[in-house]
C-alpha cells in the first residue's frame, strides 16, 4: 500500500506495520483546507486590483491541500519513524546526545522571548539584552575568554566567524597571513571554514599517542601561518596533553589558537581554553548546552575571545550602559561586521542560559566529571571486544575501531551500527575521525546511566560474538531487521537525484 | 543539588573502581596539572528549575516589546503560528533527533524534510531546495559563493534594495572569500543596473531583491538580462510569503533563489532560529551548500529518504566542500514544511493577498495625514511600506510604543544613520519601514494610523 | 530483555524493535532523583519537630527512583506503544473519535484558566463563569433545554445526576415511583445509573426495525414509570422514528425522558432533543464536542433540563448578576445537591465551548451531516460484505455483523477487529449493542476523509475476502501480528490478579 | 467557513450518488418532518480558530485569581508541576486515544495505568488501586457504595471532618442509593465518635479523614475500633500528599482509601479534570468500581497489560454492576503517574516535608497577630491550617487579595454560612482555612501574613 493516499491509515506507524507513509502530496485533494486566519474587517481588494498584471502570479503555488486531521496524522506517523534522544540512548560521538531537559522549551516559549521582534528598539527589549549579557559573562567564565558574540547560527558559523577575527586581527597588525594549521583528525567544517576564510590548510598529522605531532606542527610553523585550529579533547576523545608547548609554538610566530568548542563538555569546570592558550573559541551550545539538535539544526555558535580581540568581533553586541541604566547594542571598534541576519539563534541562547544558571558551577563540573567517568568505563569494558586505536585513558569519547571484525569477519564498521539499531540503540558516529580505520566513535554523555551503558555494552558484544560466528556476517550484513526499512541504497539516490516530489519517475 | 544527571554515589565508586581510579579528579589526569581551574568556574552555584524559570521569565517580562501590536517587519513577521503547528513541529522526535545519519530510523525527518524541499522549490520556481541554511542572509552569501564558484568571476553585483543586513554580512564574508562587491543604487525604490561596464566590473554574479527590503517589486527580467549580458549568474532574494502572489522567481529565470523562512511557522523569536531558504536549478546542484534529502528504496524495494549528494560537503570534501554548513536548521525546516501543509494552496494564496490588502489599507488611511509621506512613491508594494516621516523615525517608534504598537522599523537601523546606497542620508533618519500581515485587523491599522498622527505632530 | 532495567534502550519503542517496555520500578536504582523545587528560606524544622511520632511515616513511600532523562525516555517509549486519534482512523462506534483540534490544548492550558484556584470567589473569576454561562446558553440551543448543570464529570455521572433529577421531580409532586424503562439496546451506564438512582431497570425489546418495540413499550408504561432513558439515534445508529409516539405515551403515564446524549453528534442543528419530546438530557462533550478521550478519559457530561426541572439541578450553578454586573453562583431553589467536588471538568468545558464557537450554527450541522454521510456511505460499501442487522439508513454509525462469517468461517468478530489492527486502523467496537450477534459497530466520524474510508473498507474487504480462503480462519485468529503484543491471554489477567507491580510473582 | 472536516464538495457529491441521495438533507429523511429545526441553531455562525481563541483569553485574563500567589487549598492545592510532567502526559498518543479496548495497541496507556496503581497502592498502603474515578467525592461516594454493599448495611457513619463538599455529594448520591448517613461532629478539629448506639444505628461504613479537611491530623486508630466494634468497614479519606509524612492509611486499617490526585501533576484547573483515587483490599476486589488494569502474557509469553476483573463493570454486568463509572480520568491518572515518577521516593517525602514546614513557618508568624488565631487549638497539621479571623473571612479574602494574595478558602464557602457538623455558625463565618504548599517562600509567607494583618485590623 505504498503511497497510498489513505490520511487516517496507521500501516506506517512502526506500532501497527512497516509501510512506508505517503507524502503529503498524496495524501492531498484539490479543494480541501485547513488554515484559519483572524477576521480582520480590512476590505477585501481582489489581486487584480493590488498587483499589477506583470508581477502577478496566474496561478497559486501548488502545494498540499489537506485537513488538519490528516496533517496531524501524517506527522505523528512521521514521528514515529523517527529516533530520537528521548526514545532511547544515542552515543553519537562528536555530537554530545545528552538529554536536553524540558524546561527549556518552556523557556524558550515564553512569549515574553519568543514573541519579540528583533529590530524592536533596545529601549523595548532591556529582558533579550539582559539575557544575552548574562549569558555572555557565563561563557567567559567557563572559556576563561574576555568577550563573545552570539551571531553565529552553529559551529561551523562560529569558525568562519573566529578565523574572520582572526584575518581582521593580523590585517590591524599590517600582515597578511595565508595559512592555518589543523590536525588531520580536525572535523570537516574546521577546513571548510579554513578556506571560506580565505586561507590555505596545512594539515599536521596525529602521532601515535593521538595527539598533534609536534615535531610536524614545529615544522609547519612560520610567520606565514595565521594560527591552528584545535579541539581538545581533539575528535579521538583524548586530552591535547602538549598543549602549552603547542601553544606557545603557534604564539611564538605570532599565530592565533582557535579552540573548536564542539569537545567542551568533557572540561567544564575542569580547564578553561582560555588557560590552555587559546585565544579564540567558538562553543556548540546545541552539544556543551543541552539544546536540542532538531534533527540537524538549530544550533548555536557564539564566538569568545580574548581581550586583544573583542574588538573585532562582529556588530552590533549587546552591552550595559555606561550609566548603569540597563542595556544597549553597541558595535566593536574594529568590528569585522555582521555575520547573521539579526542577533544570531537568540531563542537557543535563551535555552543555554537557563541550563546553565540550573546546573551552576557545581553542576558543569559534574557534567564533564560523569561524561568523562562514563566514556572511560565504556572504553574499560570494550577494550577487549574490539581495537583500541590508542589505549589511553579517554574523555569524553572513545573512538574504538572495528578493524579486526572487518579482517577476519568482513564485518564493517557500518554493520556493527545498523546491528545496534537492532539493539534498540542509535549508532555511534562511524568512520570517523579519519585517522582511524572502521572508526567507531562512541560518545555516551553523561545523562545516560550505568544501566544504560551496561546494556550497550552488553549489545555490542553480542554484536562482536555474533560476527565470529557461522552465518554471523550475513546477519550483520543483513541488519537492520527491526527498523521501519531496511538498508538504503544509497548509491541510488545519488545517481538518480529525486530531491523533491516533483521530480520522481511516476510524477513527471 | 538538582540536575539530570542518573549517578548515584555508590555507582560512581562501582565504576571509579572498575577503572582503577581512585577518585574523579583522577579522571583528569592528562590534563596538566598547571593547567587545572583552581577553585571552580566562576558562576554561580546551581539553582533550581523553578527559580531558574522565574529569572528567566522576569527577564521576558523585560521586554516591553511583547506587548506591542507589530507593524514591524524587514525580514521578520508577525504571522498567524496556529496551535497544530507548534504541537506537530515540537513531537519530542523531531525536536531531539540529530542529523538522519541512521537513515533506517530517521525517516520521520528525511521525509519531511524531503516535504520542505519539494515546497520551497514550487515556490521559487526552481527544482531544487537544500534541507536550510542558517538565515536568510546566509543562504545569499552561500548563493553568492555558489554564483562565483560556477562563474569563476568574483566580482558581484548586489542591488542595493537587499536587506542591509544581509548586504552587510556578504560584505563581512567577502573579507575572507574575496569576492569583489559592487553595490547598484536604488532610484524611487528600484534597482538601476549599470548600463555599460569597465572591463575589471564584469560581474559573475547578479543579486537583486524581489521585492526589495523597501518593499518595492523589483523587474526581475531586468536583472536577467544584465545578468544575460555578462553570463553571469542571477541570484533572487525573494520574500515567500509576497511569492503567494507574485510570480515566481523561477519564472523570471532566477538561477538561485534565496529567502528568509521565519514566515513559515516560527514565531519573530528577537531574530533566531530562523531558516534559510536556498532553491537553484538542477545544473548547479553539485554546488549546492548544506544538506539535501533524496528519495531511494531499501533492501526491500520500500521507498525512503536520505541526505544525498553528499560528496559536497565538509565532513567528506573538507577544505573543497561547497559550504562549511553541517548543523542547519532542519527543525525549522520541518516546522516551515507543516506550516506550508496547514496553509496548502489556498492559504497560501489567501495569507499573501491579506498581507497586500492590509498594506493598501494602510497606505490609503495615511493619505490625509501630515507629516508621512511613501518613500518610494508609486512603486507597487506588496507587505512592506518604506514612509518618510516629519520627525526622526525613531523618535516615532519610541512614540508610537507608548499607544501600544510597534511602529516600524526606522531605516536608520538597518542601513545606519548615514543610509547607504538604497537610501540617502535623510531617508535614513526619517524613514520608516512598515509591515502588515494578515494578522493586523482594521480596528489595529485605524488605531496604529491614529498614532502615528499623534508622534509626527508634536 | 523483558524487564531489563536500561532506561536508554528503546528495543521497545515500536520503531526498533518488539520487546517490551521495562516497569518504571525495573528502571528504579536507590539514590537517583528528579525532583527539583522551589528555593523558598522557609526554616528547615525535620519531619521530627513537626509530626507527632505515632503519626509520622517511618520510612518513606517506596516510588521509582529515576532520572529525569529515564523518565522522559520511559514515557515516551510507553507512548510509541500507544494507537490514538493522531496516528489514524478510530472507527469506534458509540465514542466518536473525531479529531480534536489542537487549539482546544492550548485554549486549556492558558494560565488564565488553569491555574485558577476552584474556591476563589466569583469577584476574582469572573472569566470562568461567563465562559461558563455562555456555554450552558450555547448548549440549551443544541438541546433546546432551559438551563445545565456542568458539575457531571462524565456522561454516566451525568445520567445519574439526570436521575436523581428525576427522583426529586416526582417527589416535588409526592410520587415515589420506582421504574425506569430502558431498551435493550441500551449503553450498560444507562442501567447502572438506573440502579444507583434507587429504581428498577425495565427493560423493552427492539423491533425488527432496530427501534423501540411500541407495543412492548406501551406495555410497561404505568404511573410506576419514573421515565425512560433513551439514545436518539439509538445505539444502533438508527433514529428512533416513534420518538414523538414514545414521548406521548410516557408523558401520559406522568413520566420523563431522559436523552442519553452520547449519540449527539449525529443530529447537531438537524433535531433538538427538546423538540423531541426529551425533558433532561446529558450531553458526552467528549465524544460530541472534540475533546481528547485521554485514554479513558477526563470527559464531562452537563446534564441539560427543560425549565420545569432547572430548580432541580444540583448546585450552585453559575449565573448572570440581576443587577447586570458580571456573574454569581447561585443555588437551585430545590437543588438537589452537589454532584461533583467542585464545579466540573471545568478545562474540559472551556475546550468545548472553543469547539462550539470555531464551529457555529453553520458548523455544527456541517458535523452531523458530514458524521451521517460517512457512516451511510461504510454502511452501503460494506452492505455485501458483512451482515447488516438492519437494513436502513443510518445515522452517524453503522452495526454490521460477523454472524456469517463465524458461522461459515469460524471468523468471529473479535477476529475482524484484530486482523483490523494490522491493515493500520483501530478496530471498531465489538459486541456491542449486545441485541446484535457478533456486533460490529462502526463510528468513522466526520473529520475522516472519503480517502480513509475507502481505505477502511478495503480494509474490511479484505479481511472478509481471506477468511473465505484457505487458511483464512486460522489467519485471522492469529492477528495481530504486526502490532507490539499479540493477543493477550486475559483469562489469565482475571484468574491470576496483578494489579500492581508488588503483586506479581517474581517481586513477592 | 473554516472547520476541520475533509470533505470537498465534489466529494461530497460523489458520495451521495454513491448512496443514491439528492442532497445533505435527504440523510435525515428518518427524522420526522416535524421535528426538524427550522432555521438552524440558534448560536452565532463559526468563527475562525484565532478570533475565538482571543476570545476565550480575554475571559481568561478576567479572572483575576489568577494573578494571586496562592494561599488556598482545601482539596484543591498549587503544587509543582514541571515541565518534564506536561511535556510527557500532554504527548498525544495519551491525550488523543479512548479507553484500552483493544490492548495489543494501547500498551502504552496500559502500562502507565498499572504504574499508576502500583504507586497510589503504596500511598496507601493497600494491595489494590483501581484506574482512577472522577474526583475525591466521587471516589468517596464509591468507597460507601462498596462498604454498604460488602456489609449489607446502609448506615453510614461519616466524620464531620470530611470535606464538606464531599459530603454533600455523598448526601445527593444517597438520596438514589438509600444510604442512611450520619454525621459525627468534631471537637476541636478531631472527630469524636459516639460511645454506644441504638440499634437502628449500627454502621455498615465509618468514613473518616486523614488529615480532616480541617488540615487536623485524625486518631485513625479509634476509627478502626469504631469499625470494629460494629463491624463495619473503615473508608479513610486521605491527602496523599500529607501521606508523604504519615503512616499509611492501610496501615491504620483501612479497608478503603479514597482521596484527591489532583496533587500529582494537575493544575488547579478552577476545579477539573481532577482524578478520584480508589484503593482497596483484595478482599474487597470484586466490588471494585471503575476499571482496573492487569498484567498477563501475549501469545508469545511478553509480558503485557489488560484491562481485567470487567465482570465488575457497566459495559458487561448493566445494573448489577459495582458502579456506573466509564469514562474515567485516565489522563490524570497517567499525569499523576509521571508527576510519581518525577517525585520519587524522595520527592514525595520532600514535599510533604516543605509543606508541613511551611504551615509551621505561617503558624509561628501569625502568632504576634491580633485577630488571627488557630481555629483548632494545637492539634498537630500537616499542610492545611483552620483559622479564625476578626472580620468575616469573606471580607479578609477580599482584601487581601488587593495585596496579591489568595488569602485561603473562607469556610462559609465550605460549610455553609450556618456551619454544619464541623463547625458552630461562628466559626463558618471567621473561619479561613488556608494551605501551604512546597511553592511557598518565605518571602512570600511573611508578604501574606503581613496582609493578613492589614485585613483584619481595618
Ligand atoms: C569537532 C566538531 N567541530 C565542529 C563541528 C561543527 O559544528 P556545527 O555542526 O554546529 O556547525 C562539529 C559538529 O558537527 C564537531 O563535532
Ligand atoms: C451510548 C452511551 N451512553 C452513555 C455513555 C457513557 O458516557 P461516559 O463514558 O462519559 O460515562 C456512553 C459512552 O461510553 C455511550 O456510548
Amino acid at each position: 500500500m505504498s503511497g497510498a493516499a489513505a490520511g487516517g491509515m496507521a500501516r506506517s506507524a512502526p506500532l501497527m506495520g512497516r509501510d512506508t507513509e505517503p507524502t503529503i502530496f498524496e495524501l492531498s485533494e484539490p479543494g480541501r483546507r485547513c488554515w484559519q486566519l483572524r477576521t480582520t474587517g480590512v476590505p477585501a481588494w481582489s489581486a487584480e486590483e493590488l498587483v499589477p498584471a506583470e508581477h502577478r502570479r496566474t496561478r497559486p503555488v501548488p502545494l498540499a491541500e489537506v485537513s488538519e486531521r490528516d496533517l496531524v496524522g501524517h506527522m505523528t506517523r512521521l514521528s514515529h519513524r523517527q529516533f530520537s534522544v528521548d526514545l532511547g540512548a544515542y552515543p553519537l560521538g562528536s555530537c554530545t546526545m545528552k538529554y536536553n531537559p524540558k524546561v527549556c522549551d518552556e523557556v524558550a516559549s515564553l512569549p515574553g522571548l519568543a514573541d519579540v521582534h528583533p529590530a524592536a528598539p533596545a529601549s523595548m527589549t532591556q529582558g533579550w539584552l539582559a539575557l544575552l549579557v548574562e549569558l555572555e559573562e557565563a561563557l567567559c567564565a567557563v572559556t576563561g575568554m574576555a568577550g563573545a558574540t552570539f551571531q553565529p547560527a552553529a559551529g561551523a558559523a562560529g569558525e568562519l566567524t573566529g578565523l574572520l577575527v582572526m584575518r581582521a586581527y593580523h590585517g590591524a597588525n599590517g600582515e597578511e597571513r595565508r595559512r592555518v594549521v589543523i590536525p588531520d583528525s580536525a572535523h570537516g567544517t574546521n577546513p571548510a571554514s579554513v578556506s571560506l576564510g580565505g586561507y590555505e590548510v596545512t594539515t599536521v598529522p596525529s602521532d601515535d599517542r593521538g595527539c598533534v605531532d609536534m615535531a610536524a606542527l614545529r615544522a609547519v610553523l612560520d610567520r606565514d601561518v595565521a594560527g591552528i585550529m584545535l579541539t581538545n579533547p581533539n575528535t579521538l576523545g583524548l586530552f591535547e596533553e602538549g598543549i602549552e608547548e603547542i601553544a606557545g609554538c603557534v604564539h611564538d610566530v605570532g599565530g592565533l589558537l582557535y579552540y573548536d568548542g564542539a569537545n567542551l563538555n568533557a572540561i567544564l569546570g575542569v580547564v578553561r581554553p582560555g588557560d590552555m592558550g587559546f585565544d579564540i573559541v567558538h562553543l556548540n551550545l546545541h552539544k556543551t548546552f543541552a539544546t536540542p539538535h532538531g534533527g540537524g539544526g538549530p544550533g548555536a555558535g557564539p564566538v569568545a575571545v580574548s581581550s586583544q580581540l573583542v574588538d573585532f568581533l562582529p556588530g552590533p553586541r549587546p552591552v550595559r550602559r555606561a550609566d548603569g541604566q540597563g542595556y544597549e547594542w553597541l558595535w566593536p571598534a574594529r568590528s569585522i561586521g555582521r555575520v547573521h541576519s539579526w542577533h544570531g539563534n537568540a531563542l537557543v541562547l535563551a535555552r543555554a542560559l537557563a541550563y546553565i544558571r540550573v546546573h551552576g558551577a557545581d553542576g558543569l563540573l559534574r557534567v564533564a566529571e560523569r561524561a568523562v567517568l562514563n566514556a572511560n568505563w565504556l572504553r574499560t569494558r570494550l577494550s577487549g571486544t574490539f581495537d583500541v586505536p590508542f589505549d589511553r585513558p579517554c574523555m569524553h569519547e572513545v573512538v574504538l575501531a572495528a578493524a579486526t571484525l572487518r579482517r577476519k569477519y568482513g564485518v564493517r564498521a557500518l554493520d556493527v551500527a545498523k546491528r545496534l539499531l537492532e539493539e534498540g540503540f542509535h549508532a555511534p558516529t562511524v568512520y570517523f575521525p579519519l585517522v582511524v580505520d572502521e572508526a567507531l566513535m562512541i560518545e555516551p554523555t553523561e545523562t545516560e546511566s550505568l544501566q544504560t551503558l551496561e546494556a550497550l555494552a552488553g549489545a555490542f558484544e553480542r554484536i562482536a560474538a555474533e560476527a565470529s560466528r557461522e552465518g554471523g556476517a550475513a546477519a550483520a550484513h543483513a541488519a537492520p531487521r527491526t527498523t521501519p526499512v531496511g538498508r538504503l541504497d544509497e548509491a541510488r539516490a545519488a545517481r538518480h537525484l529525486v530531491a523533491t516530489f516533483d521530480a520522481r519517475p511516476s510524477s513527471a | 543539588m538538582a540536575d539530570y544527571l542518573p549517578h548515584t554515589s555508590e555507582e560512581i565508586a562501582t565504576m571509579l573502581a572498575f577503572l582503577g581510579l581512585d577518585d574523579l579528579d583522577d579522571l583528569f589526569s592528562s590534563v596538566p596539572a598547571a593547567l587545572r581551574l583552581a577553585g571552580g568556574l566562576d558562576l554561580a552555584p546551581g539553582e533550581p528549575e523553578p527559580d531558574v524559570f522565574a529569572h528567566v521569565a522576569e527577564l521576558a517580562r523585560a521586554n516591553a516589546a511583547r506587548e506591542l501590536v507589530c507593524f514591524a517587519g524587514a525580514g521578520a513577521y508577525d504571522h498567524e503560528v496556529p496551535p497544530v503547528v507548534r504541537a506537530l513541529a515540537g513531537r519530542s522526535e523531531f525536536v531531539t533527533a540529530y542529523t538522519p545519519y541512521q537513515p533506517e530510523v530517521a525517516q520521520g525527518v528525511l521525509q519531511a524534510v524531503f516535504e520542505y524541499q519539494t515546497m520551497v522549490a514550487r515556490l521559487a520556481g526552481l527544482p531544487v531546495a537544500n534541507a536550510s541554511l542558517y538565515d536568510g542572509a546566509g543562504a545569499l552569501v552561500e548563493a553568492v559563493n555558489l554564483g562565483v564558484g560556477a562563474t569563476g568571476r568574483q566580482r558581484v553585483w548586489v542591488s542595493a534594495g537587499i536587506h542591509p543586513h544581509w548586504r552587510r554580512c556578504l560584505a563581512t564574508f567577502s573579507e575572507g572569500s574575496g569576492h569583489d562587491l559592487r553595490m547598484v543604487p536604488l532610484e524611487e525604490g528600484r534597482t538601476v543596473w549599470p548600463d555599460d561596464t569597465a572591463a575589471g566590473d564584469v560581474p559573475g554574479v547578479v543579486v537583486v531583491g524581489y521585492p526589495n527590503y523597501l518593499g518595492c517589486i523589483e523587474d526581475v527580467a531586468a536583472a536577467r538580462r544584465v545578468a544575460d549580458a555578462h553570463g553571469a549568474l542571477l541570484v533572487v532574494a525573494a520574500d515567500p510569503v509576497a511569492a503567494g502572489l507574485l510570480r515566481s522567481a523561477g519564472e523570471w529565470g532566477a538561477d538561485v533563489v534565496v529567502g528568509e523562512g521565519q514566515v513559515f511557522g516560527t514565531s519573530l523569536s528577537f531574530g533566531g532560529p530562523y531558516l534559510g531558504l536556498f532553491c537553484c536549478t538542477l545544473e548547479q546542484v553539485r554546488r549546492l551548500p548544506g544538506r539535501l534529502v533524496g528519495e531511494t528504496v531499501d533492501v526491500e524495494g520500500r521507498r525512503a529518504y536520505v541526505t544525498t549528494l553528499r560528496a559536497r560537503e565538509q565532513d567528506i570534501r573538507r577544505e573543497k566542500a561547497t559550504s562549511n554548513v553541517c548543523t542547519n536548521q532542519t527543525l525549522m525546516a520541518v516546522t516551515a514544511a507543516v506550516q506550508l501543509g496547514w496553509l496548502g494552496t489556498s492559504g497560501l494564496a489567501e495569507v499573501a493577498l491579506r498581507c497586500a490588502r492590509g498594506t493598501r489599507y494602510l497606505r490609503e488611511s495615511l493619505g490625509g495625514l501630515d507629516g508621512v509621506v511613501p518613500l518610494t512613491g508609486d512603486v507597487p508594494v506588496v507587505r512592506e511600506l518604506a514612509l518618510r516621516t516629519a520627525v526622526p523615525a525613531r523618535t516615532v517608534v519610541e512614540r508610537v510604543a507608548t499607544e501600544g504598537f510597534l511602529a516600524g522599523v526606522a531605516l536608520a537601523d538597518l542601513a545606519g544613520e548615514e543610509g547607504d546606497g538604497s537610501i540617502g542620508p535623510d531617508d535614513a533618519v526619517h524613514g520608516l519601514l512598515v509591515s502588515v500581515t494578515e494578522r493586523r485587523t482594521r480596528a489595529e491599522i485605524d488605531g496604529y494610523v491614529a498614532a502615528l498622527d499623534k508622534a509626527v505632530r508634536s
